[in-house]
This record gives structure tokens, C-alpha cells and sequence, in this order.
């Protein structure tokens, strides 16, 4: 058995799809075992561990204190340049989590998803006044988010989604003073007061083999798909993001499918975000 | 009822309105096709070698040929934001590449900016396929590409106003956007991504009026047709 | 099947059904589930005599068809073979016996760099392709190394012009220069006349023959020429 | 993949030049035609030497000087030869000629006054400007290097930035629209030539890629419109005699003036035409082209 997937993957896969169950056990529209875990790396101001089946990512938040930016009024506002907000996310795919990654250069993927998780970022909301060190705002928190991935076993933008999302709700962010103008000192009898999150994001991915709809995929189905749809909606069921790439295309009927079940998984996720 | 005054954009086009489009074609010596297209100020320049032996042994692939996009903008290096446009660009001219035709071999896409004011991948897209259809490599299909942008509606506020190919400072104060690419033998979604907050009918909405793709489509095979037919009579 | 001949058609048009008549379909098109579809831009030809449908269209990287007439370039030497770079994807294995009276004994001596006209015995996309320099009835026929002379590149469309009987351009110049010629289907032309000033007006004049009308080309010629006799004295 | 020249072409190369012709029928001393067109905004100019295609886009902004130097402002350059200029440039290796290329050009333009960062200054101590000039090779048919000191040179006198109005330490930018923008301040103009060097004291100008690879040694003076040489660089190759580099350096001022009064000429024109252009929007008054009502305008350039 082991001989044939390894010769003929598709046919082997194609066997399980016409019955619709896959190889591991699950339905076409079965998610596997999401667990949520925060505040495991005490180092850092804020973290999480996600683990999706057998892929699994660790994110961590570190805060530092910076001036205001001088020039933000010469700097254009908009949704797509991230200059202008606090939170910059850098993501690992090192070769730990699978040998198609090489150590030296980051990976198209690792890149590719970098930006995309930046432009997502703007989508929660966070007001500026959370960002403050002092009261008028003079010095702010800037959060770097790093994710590194320890297992990848298909479906990592869902895995970082989750993990972003879980480690700022984790983080504490001391009040402080400035004093002449360059010392930060921390005022420590002030309690730590959190992030005010407006939106939940909640990932949920695609993909597509022969015209066959699987969620959440592992490597293998990855490796043999031929089309990915990730759709990312917040608690108002309104779209964050929705990516339709691949090389078949899909029709309009699939793609309200896929909506249709990334909706029902909503509630789902956001009971998740909040038991931990 | 008096028919409300059409609604003028800033650069004086309607709201459906694309912007003219300009084309080149085969104007690099060295490469097997290329393909200037612009779009009033947005301007792309795509150039295509292929199919040409694999670089790295470590993409050949067996059964197809390897696309390769490499994606420069008109100032300084490459970032990550690029590699991001080079994805979508590969995945959109993928679609429609014959790739099991020349198998173990590598049709390499070159996308060099010009100038960039505004819906920069969907000129890009539009530019390499006038490129490859230079260079002769086998394709199912022409891709079209559009770029689309919610805005506020300053009458009504609660209503938004959908646009077709923003400028850059039309983008850069937007709600929301939709970049769409369609194929001209089925219309199915070939790639479509999302920048900002949208509802389900604003997306559906989009995607109605991207249809307009099918302009630019035709645009293409006209740009192509004299081309080739002037050279002939 | 032949409404759209002599028509201009685009990747994704739809050329016709198969039906039961006896067709070939050659490079551009593609069958699909009984109906042909076109894979280029360009101009659908039919030729009567060999009942066989191709597009003709602009290009510049050729792919190898069998029994096609190339010019190569020698680029590895091993003992029994020689590695032949004939502008498609991968370079052309050349066996030292294909040559003609070639035995163990005298091998054709043939260095990198070397230049040589053969013919496509072995071409499909999963194979590495394989050049003969013996014409079908194993004779030399003008087969071989091309020694001297200049070689210059063309488009794939310009050397099929040059190939067929009645080109206009050859025969002018042969009236004007006497001059030796090899014309590659792979956009390579081999020239040499008795000066260098002659091969260099020759080249030339192939090369702007494209742009310029045919009544225009002969006194292209005679000023090129009037210019090379002032030059050297 | 790599570009493969045929012997008989080098043999065939080597034996014309001897006779003084070349294969595009150029003498020794001729360079090849020049195309230069501009972008759509100020400083992006594309350049044609021949079939040699070099792309070159300015854009400024505003930046804190360094606290050593407080009252000059930045010149960087980034040079790129794009994989589309050859099939044998590899996008993810590093490239040593585009350093080369870069450290020329740059060196020819700061080292010789041509540029200044002083006149960048906006406030001293806070405010300067910051010009970033990318250059982008595009097409590889030979002699880069003079390709792209032309586009650069166009690019730098087509460019105007927005004009600033300092008033005690706040400065104000005015919009392009609104306030007419301010060229740089460009001394002089130095222009590259390069000479390539064959058997029995014959040299070329202007070499095109086929004769770059047969030719022996390389030379390129870097020559400004008042007879100054800026600049020199010799890559390696065989030596040359005295007497040679003489004569080269005098064709190179001849040729440097040439370039420099074509390049000033085309600028000339295209403000001209831009001046038109933005004059005939004012006058009919809705600041857009008054032909939009077709919903599609189609318009053709064909080669």
C-alpha cells in the first residue's frame, strides 16, 4: 500500500476522494484537532502555541518603547503600507519543520505569507491610544511578533493566524513616564492593562484537488492540490481576507461553498480563543 | 426622478471607467518575447524566456515545465511585499500556461516596473500575458487581470461606492480592495485577492463588475492582431 | 474545420471538430476532445497538398520538430558524441558516426565552437533531441561542418521565408554577389562570399529585409555596395 | 543556460576589424544611434544605445542627516542588471558587474563635483533630502556602462523636486501641481566611452556584445563637456601604449559633446511637450482630457 502512494499519489488520493473520506479518517469538511495554548514562553511579553493536527507553531511578542514617528503626517494613511502601525510580524519556516526549506535564504513561502499576515494585521483595529507609553503619547509600544514553526504539516496560515491572534491577547503592556525627555521608567503600581482587540480573525483554508473542496489540508493534499482558498473572517462574518490562487480555476458556486463552511466554523474558533 | 449627476472621480472618470491602455510589443532584442502595457501612468514592462533549461536542478519538474515570475519594482530592491505580487502574478499566468507541453523545462517571466500609480498587479498580469503570446509559448487561454476599490460615498454615508482600476492616491485612501483575474475559456475566478474589510455582497459585487475584465481581454487580442497582421500586408 | 483559414486566432479559439476527415494539425494547435483548439497567436495556414493545418506566427526560441534542417554550435566534445547548442531548450546530441564515411577509425574532427548543419532525426519533449549530419539517403549533401563565414540570427518566421523556392532576396543578392548560404530553421543563417565586406552587406540586408519594402531591396544592395568600393581605396 | 558564440563568428569579427568594418557596417569611430524617451513623470528616462536598453528612475524624500555632517544630503544609487537582459543571468545570485557598473557611475559623478549633496540641504541639523536614482539594465547588447551613464545623466537633469519654502525651522513642500518643481543642481555632465582594444593597435568604439567577447582589453573614460576627464577605468586586458590612450581620450571629448548636447535637446523638448500638455488641460478647465466619453480609449504604439 505504502509502494503505491508513494508511485501514483494522485491515484491514491483519487481513491479516497470518490468515497469522500481521506486518508487519516477525516470527511472533506473535517478540521483536524485544533489546541490553543498561551503564555507558555514567560520570557516574552506575550505568547502562544498552536498546534493544528501535526503542524505546530510557537509566537512570540517582545514590546519595546520607541519616540512617536515625526514624519507620519508626510506618511500616506492607507490599508496596504504597514509603515504606519506598531505590530511587525516576521515568520520562520526553517528547515526544523520540513527538509523543503532551506536555512540560508527565507523561503518564497515564509516571505509571501509575511506580507500577507502585515496587511492583515491593520484588520484588527487596535486603537492607538493602547499603544501609548506616557499619557500624551510622546513614546509607544512597538510589538515585534515572531512565529517559528516547529512542524509543518500543510494549512501554516491558519496555524499563524490563530497563534497571532491568541499571543496579543496575551500581552501586558506597563503605563510609564518619560522623564527629560529621554529615560523610559515603568510605573509599577499601575495594574498591566491589555490590548482592546476589536476583531477576532478566523482563518480557515482550502484546497483543491480535481474539482474536490478539502479544508484544512495536510502536506501531502497540499503537495497534490492544484487550487488554495484562504478566507479570513472577523465576528461580523465580514471578509478580512479572501485569496483564490491556484492553477485551475474556481467556479462561483465552489467559492460560496467554501464561505458557507468557513461561516459554520466561526463560532467554533472564537469559543477556542476564548476558553484559554 | 432626475437621474442623479454620474459620479466623478477625482481624475474625472466614472466610476466603470478604466483607464486608456498603451501596448508594445517585442521591443527587447535578447529576450524570446516581451511586452510594454501601461495604463496611463502605471506602466509595466514583461519580458519571457522560455522554455530554457531549469537553473536549479532542485525545480526541475518531471511531468511540467517550472514558471518562474521575478518581480522588480522601479525603485530599489526587492522586499517581501514583492515576493507577494510575484506570487500572485506566477499563480494568475500559470493557470493558463500549457506547462505539460514542455516538460523538465522553465518558462522564466520577467516583470520590471515602470512607473507605479496604482493596481499594479493587475498591469503586470495583463503585460505578461501580452508577453508570453511574444514569445510563442502555448497557452489555453488569454488572463485578464482588474483591480477593484471600495470608497465611502459621500452623499449617503452608509452606502459605499465601488470603482474600477484606482489610481495610487485613489488606493491609498481606500476602504477596501479586490484584485480579480479571469481567463478567456471559462469564467471561473482564476485569482482573486482581498486588501481590507469587505461584506459578502461588496465581494459578490466586485466580482459582478470585474467582468469588465473581458474589455481588457480584447483589448489584448486586437494589440496582438496588429501586430502580427501589420507586419504581414 | 477551415472557416477561420488565413484568419488571425488567438490561444483559447476553438478551430473546429475533428469529424472523421483525415487531418494533421501541426505546431500552434492542439486536439482536445474532438475539437481542435489553437495554443497561439498568429495566422491559421492550411495547406491543400499536405492536408496539414499549422499557425504561423512570430517567434524566437525554436522548439526541435523532426526532419527539420538546423545550425548548430559544438559546445561539449566527448569521445563518441559531441553536445550541439541549436537554441532550444537543451543542447542536441550529435554522434560522432552520423557523419558521412565516419568509422571507428577516422572520426570527423570537430572542436567546441565549430559550426555545423544537420538534420532532426530525434525530437519529442521527454527526450533530449538528436541531430544527423547525413541526409535521408545517408549522404552528405552539404551536411556537415560549415567552415568560415558568419553566422548571424533571425526570427523562426524570416527563415522559413528564406527556405521557401521563390525568396525574392536571395535571388537579388545572387545577382549582385556570388555567395554561399545555409539557412537553419532554428532562425540561424550561415553566409560567405568571397570578402568580408560582401558577407557583411549580405547579412545586413537579411537581417533589415523585414522592415523594408521588396522594390526597395535592390537598391539597398547597389548603395552598400557603391559605399564598401569608396571605403577601400 | 549560457550565451554560446561560434568560432567562425569570432574568427569573422576578428578578421573585418582588421580591414577597419564592422558587421552592423559601423566605422571604427562610430557609436551607435541613441533613443531616449521619457517616463510619465519627472526623472524616469529609458535609454537605447544601439539595442542596449538601460531603465533609470529618481525619486526624493526627506530624511535626518547624519549627526557628522548635518547640512549635506544623500545620493544613493542602486544599480540591477534584471534576468531579463540575458537568459544567462541567474535572479537569485548575486551579480559583480552590477557593483561595478554602480561604483563607476557613482564614482564619476561624486568624486568630480558633478553632483552636490550641500545644495540637498532643506534645515541644517533636521531636514535634508534624500535622492534615490535606481538604474535597471534591461537589455544586454553590449557596452553597458555607457548606456547607463547616459540615462543616468538624463535622468539626473530631467528631474525636479518639490519646491520647499524654509521659514525659521518649519519648511513647507509645496505639491507639484500647485508650485513649479526645482531641477538639480548639476555642475557638469560627465558621459562615459568605452573603447575596446584588438590585435595590431586597432581600436573600436562603442563595442556591441558580440565584439565584447572577442576584444582583448577595455577602456572608458568618463568625459565632461568642458574637455575634463571625471573618470577613468581600465578592466584589466592587454596593456595599451600612451599614444593610444591619447587618441582615445580625444575622440572620447568629442563624443561626450555630442552625447551631452543630444541629451540636453531631448529635455528640452520634452518640458515643452509637458509644458503643452498640462497648458491645454488648464484651458478647458476641468483639469482632465476632455475625450473621455468613449468608455474605452484604445491607443496602439506599433513597432
Amino acid at each position: 500500500m505504502e509502494a503505491f502512494q508513494k508511485i501514483h499519489p494522485l491515484e491514491f488520493y483519487r481513491k479516497f476522494l470518490i468515497r469522500s473520506v481521506r486518508p487519516d479518517g477525516r470527511s472533506l469538511n473535517d478540521t483536524r484537532k485544533t489546541t490553543i495554548s498561551t503564555g507558555s514562553v514567560t520570557t516574552a511579553d506575550g505568547s502562544s502555541f498552536v498546534k493544528i493536527g501535526n503542524t505546530s507553531v510557537v509566537c512570540g511578542v517582545r514590546a519595546e518603547v520607541g519616540e512617536k514617528p515625526s514624519t507620519d503626517k508626510s506618511k500616506l494613511q492607507s490599508i496596504n503600507n504597514h509603515e504606519n502601525s506598531n505590530i511587525f510580524i516576521n515568520i520562520e519556516l526553517g528547515p526544523i519543520c520540513s527538509n523543503t526549506f532551506s536555512s540560508t535564504k527565507p523561503s518564497d513561502m515564509a516571505m509571501t505569507l509575511c506580507s500577507r499576515l502585515n496587511s492583515l494585521i491593520n484588520r484588527l483595529e487596535i486603537p492607538d491610544t493602547d499603544f501609548y507609553f506616557d499619557e500624551e503619547g510622546k513614546a509607544l509600544w512597538y510589538l515585534y511578533v515572531d512565529i517559528y514553526c516547529l512542524d509543518y504539516d500543510g494549512n501554516i496560515y491558519d496555524a499563524a493566524v490563530l497563534s497571532i491572534l491568541s499571543a496579543l491577547k496575551n500581552v501586558k503592556l506597563p503605563k510609564g513616564i518619560i522623564e527629560n525627555n529621554d529615560e523610559y521608567y515603568k510605573d509599577l503600581e499601575q495594574p498591566l492593562r491589555e490590548l482592546n482587540i476589536k476583531h477576532y480573525l478566523i482563518p480557515t483554508s482550502f484546497s483543491v484537488i480535481e474539482d474536490y473542496i478539502l479544508s484544512d489540508p495536510s502536506l501531502e493534499e497540499e503537495k497534490l492540490s492544484t487550487g488554495t482558498i484562504n478566507i479570513t473572517y472577523n465576528e461580523h462574518k465580514e471578509i478580512c481576507l479572501l485569496l483564490v490562487t491556484g492553477i485551475n480555476s474556481i467556479s462561483e458556486s465552489n467559492l460560496k461553498e467554501c464561505m458557507k463552511k468557513a461561516k459554520d466554523r466561526c463560532q467554533y474558533i472564537i469559543n477556542l480563543i476564548n476558553t484559554n | 426622478m432626475v437621474k442623479k449627476q454620474e459620479f466623478r472621480r477625482l481624475n474625472g472618470r466614472t466610476q466603470g471607467q478604466l483607464r486608456s491602455m498603451e501596448s508594445e510589443q517585442s521591443l527587447l532584442n535578447k529576450a524570446d518575447g516581451s511586452a510594454k502595457f501601461s495604463q496611463n501612468k502605471t506602466s509595466v514592462l514583461a519580458a519571457v524566456y522560455g522554455p530554457i533549461e531549469v537553473n536549479s536542478a532542485r525545480k526541475e519538474k518531471i511531468l511540467k515545465s517550472y514558471v518562474e515570475v521575478t518581480f522588480t519594482p522601479a525603485l530599489g530592491n526587492t522586499t517581501y511585499l514583492d515576493k507577494e505580487k510575484e506570487l500572485l502574478v506566477k499563480n494568475a499566468v500559470e493557470s493558463v500556461i500549457l506547462t505539460t507541453l514542455h516538460p523538465r523545462t522553465q518558462v522564466s517571466v520577467i516583470i520590471q516596473v515602470y512607473s507605479d500609480d496604482g493596481s499594479i498587479v493587475s498591469c503586470s498580469i495583463n503585460a505578461a500575458c501580452l508577453a508570453l503570446l511574444d514569445a510563442g509559448i502555448e497557452m489555453n487561454g488569454l488572463i485578464g487581470s482588474i483591480t477593484l476599490m471600495n470608497e465611502d460615498d459621500d452623499e449617503d454615508n452608509n452606502k459605499c461606492l465601488m470603482i474600477v482600476d484606482p489610481d495610487l492616491n485613489e488606493e491609498n485612501n481606500s476602504k477596501a480592495m479586490a484584485i480579480f483575474a479571469f481567463s478567456s475559456n471559462s469564467n471561473n475566478i482564476v485569482m482573486s485577492k482581498t486588501i481590507g474589510t469587505l461584506t459578502e455582497d461588496q465581494y459578490f459585487e466586485c466580482l459582478k463588475a470585474a467582468r469588465g475584465c473581458d474589455s481588457i481581454i480584447a483589448y489584448m487580442k486586437l494589440a496582438v492582431k496588429n501586430r502580427i497582421m501589420g507586419q504581414n500586408n | 474545420m477551415d472557416k477561420l483559414v488565413d484568419e488571425f486566432v488567438v490561444p483559447g479559439d476553438v478551430i473546429g471538430k475533428i469529424g472523421d476527415l483525415k487531418v494533421r494539425i501541426g505546431p500552434g494547435l492542439l486536439q482536445s476532445k474532438e475539437t481542435v483548439v489553437a495554443t497561439k497567436a498568429g495566422v491559421l495556414r492550411y495547406s491543400k497538398f499536405h492536408k496539414f493545418y499549422w499557425i504561423e506566427n512570430e517567434q524566437k526560441r525554436y522548439v526541435p520538430q523532426v526532419e527539420d534542417m538546423v545550425i548548430g554550435t559544438i559546445v561539449e566534445k566527448h569521445a563518441e558524441s559531441f553536445k550541439v547548442d541549436i537554441g532550444s531548450s537543451c543542447n542536441a546530441l550529435l554522434s560522432a558516426y552520423s557523419f558521412e564515411g565516419a568509422t571507428k577509425s577516422n572520426k570527423p574532427l570537430l572542436n567546441i565552437g565549430n559550426l555545423v548543419y544537420a538534420r532532426v532525426t530525434v525530437a519529442n519533449r521527454d527526450m533530449e533531441p538528436e541531430i544527423v549530419c547525413l541526409s535521408q539517403k545517408q549522404k552528405a549533401e552539404g551536411f556537415g561542418q560549415l567552415i568560415g563565414g558568419y553566422m548571424l540570427n533571425c526570427s523562426l518566421g524570416l527563415s522559413h521565408y528564406l527556405l521557401s523556392e521563390d525568396c525574392y532576396i536571395l535571388q537579388v543578392l545572387g545577382k549582385h554577389i556570388p555567395y554561399e548560404i545555409a539557412v537553419g530553421v532554428n532562425g540561424r543563417v550561415w553566409v560567405n562570399s568571397g570578402s568580408n565586406i560582401n558577407t557583411i552587406i549580405i547579412s545586413n540586408t537579411i537581417i533589415n529585409s523585414q522592415f523594408i519594402q521588396e522594390d526597395q531591396i535592390e537598391p539597398f544592395i547597389l548603395k552598400a555596395l557603391e559605399t564598401a568600393k569608396e571605403q577601400n581605396q | 543556460m549560457k550565451e554560446v558564440i561560434s568560432k567562425n563568428e569570432k574568427d569573422f569579427i576578428l578578421s573585418s576589424i582588421d580591414k577597419y568594418t564592422r558587421i552592423d557596417g559601423r566605422s571604427i569611430t562610430d557609436m551607435r544611434s541613441i533613443k531616449i524617451e521619457f517616463g510619465k513623470s519627472f526623472g524616469l528616462v529609458e535609454v537605447q544605445l544601439g539595442k542596449t536598453r538601460v531603465y533609470t528612475s529618481i525619486t526624493c524624500d526627506i530624511v535626518e542627516p547624519k549627526p557628522e555632517r548635518p547640512n549635506e544630503g544623500f545620493y544613493v544609487f542602486n544599480t540591477d542588471i534584471s534576468p531579463m537582459s540575458s537568459v544567462s543571468v541567474d535572479p537569485n545570485r548575486g551579480n559583480p558587474l552590477e557593483n561595478e557598473l554602480g561604483r563607476i557611475i557613482e564614482k564619476g559623478l561624486k568624486e568630480s563635483r558633478a553632483i552636490d549633496t550641500e545644495s540637498l540641504c532643506i534645515i541644517s541639523g533636521s531636514k535634508v533630502w534624500s535622492i534615490k536614482i535606481s538604474i535597471h539594465i534591461l537589455d544586454d547588447c553590449g557596452n553597458l556602462l555607457d548606456c547607463a551613464s547616459i540615462s543616468v545623466i538624463a535622468a539626473l537633469l530631467h528631474f525636479r523636486k518639490p519646491d520647499v519654502t524654509v521659514i525659521g525651522n518649519e519648511a513647507t513642500i509645496h505639491p507639484i501641481d500647485e508650485r513649479e518643481p526645482v531641477p538639480l543642481s548639476i555642475h557638469h555632465t560627465p558621459i562615459s566611452i568605452t573603447f575596446g582594444f584588438f590585435p595590431n593597435e586597432i581600436m573600436i568604439v562603442d563595442p556591441d556584445n558580440k565584439e565584447e567577447s572577442v576584444m582583448d582589453g577595455k577602456l572608458s573614460f568618463l568625459v565632461n563637456i568642458h574637455k575634463e576627464i571625471c573618470g577613468v577605468s581600465k578592466g584589466g586586458g592587454t596593456s595599451t601604449s600612451v599614444h593610444q590612450v591619447l587618441k582615445c581620450s580625444k575622440i572620447a571629448v568629442i563624443k561626450a559633446a555630442e552625447i551631452t548636447l543630444q541629451i540636453k535637446e531631448s529635455i528640452i523638448n520634452d518640458i515643452k511637450t509637458r509644458q503643452s500638455s498640462i497648458n491645454n488641460n488648464k484651458r478647458n478647465g476641468s483639469g482632465f482630457r476632455n475625450n473621455n466619453s468613449k468608455n474605452l480609449e484604445m491607443v496602439e504604439h506599433n513597432k
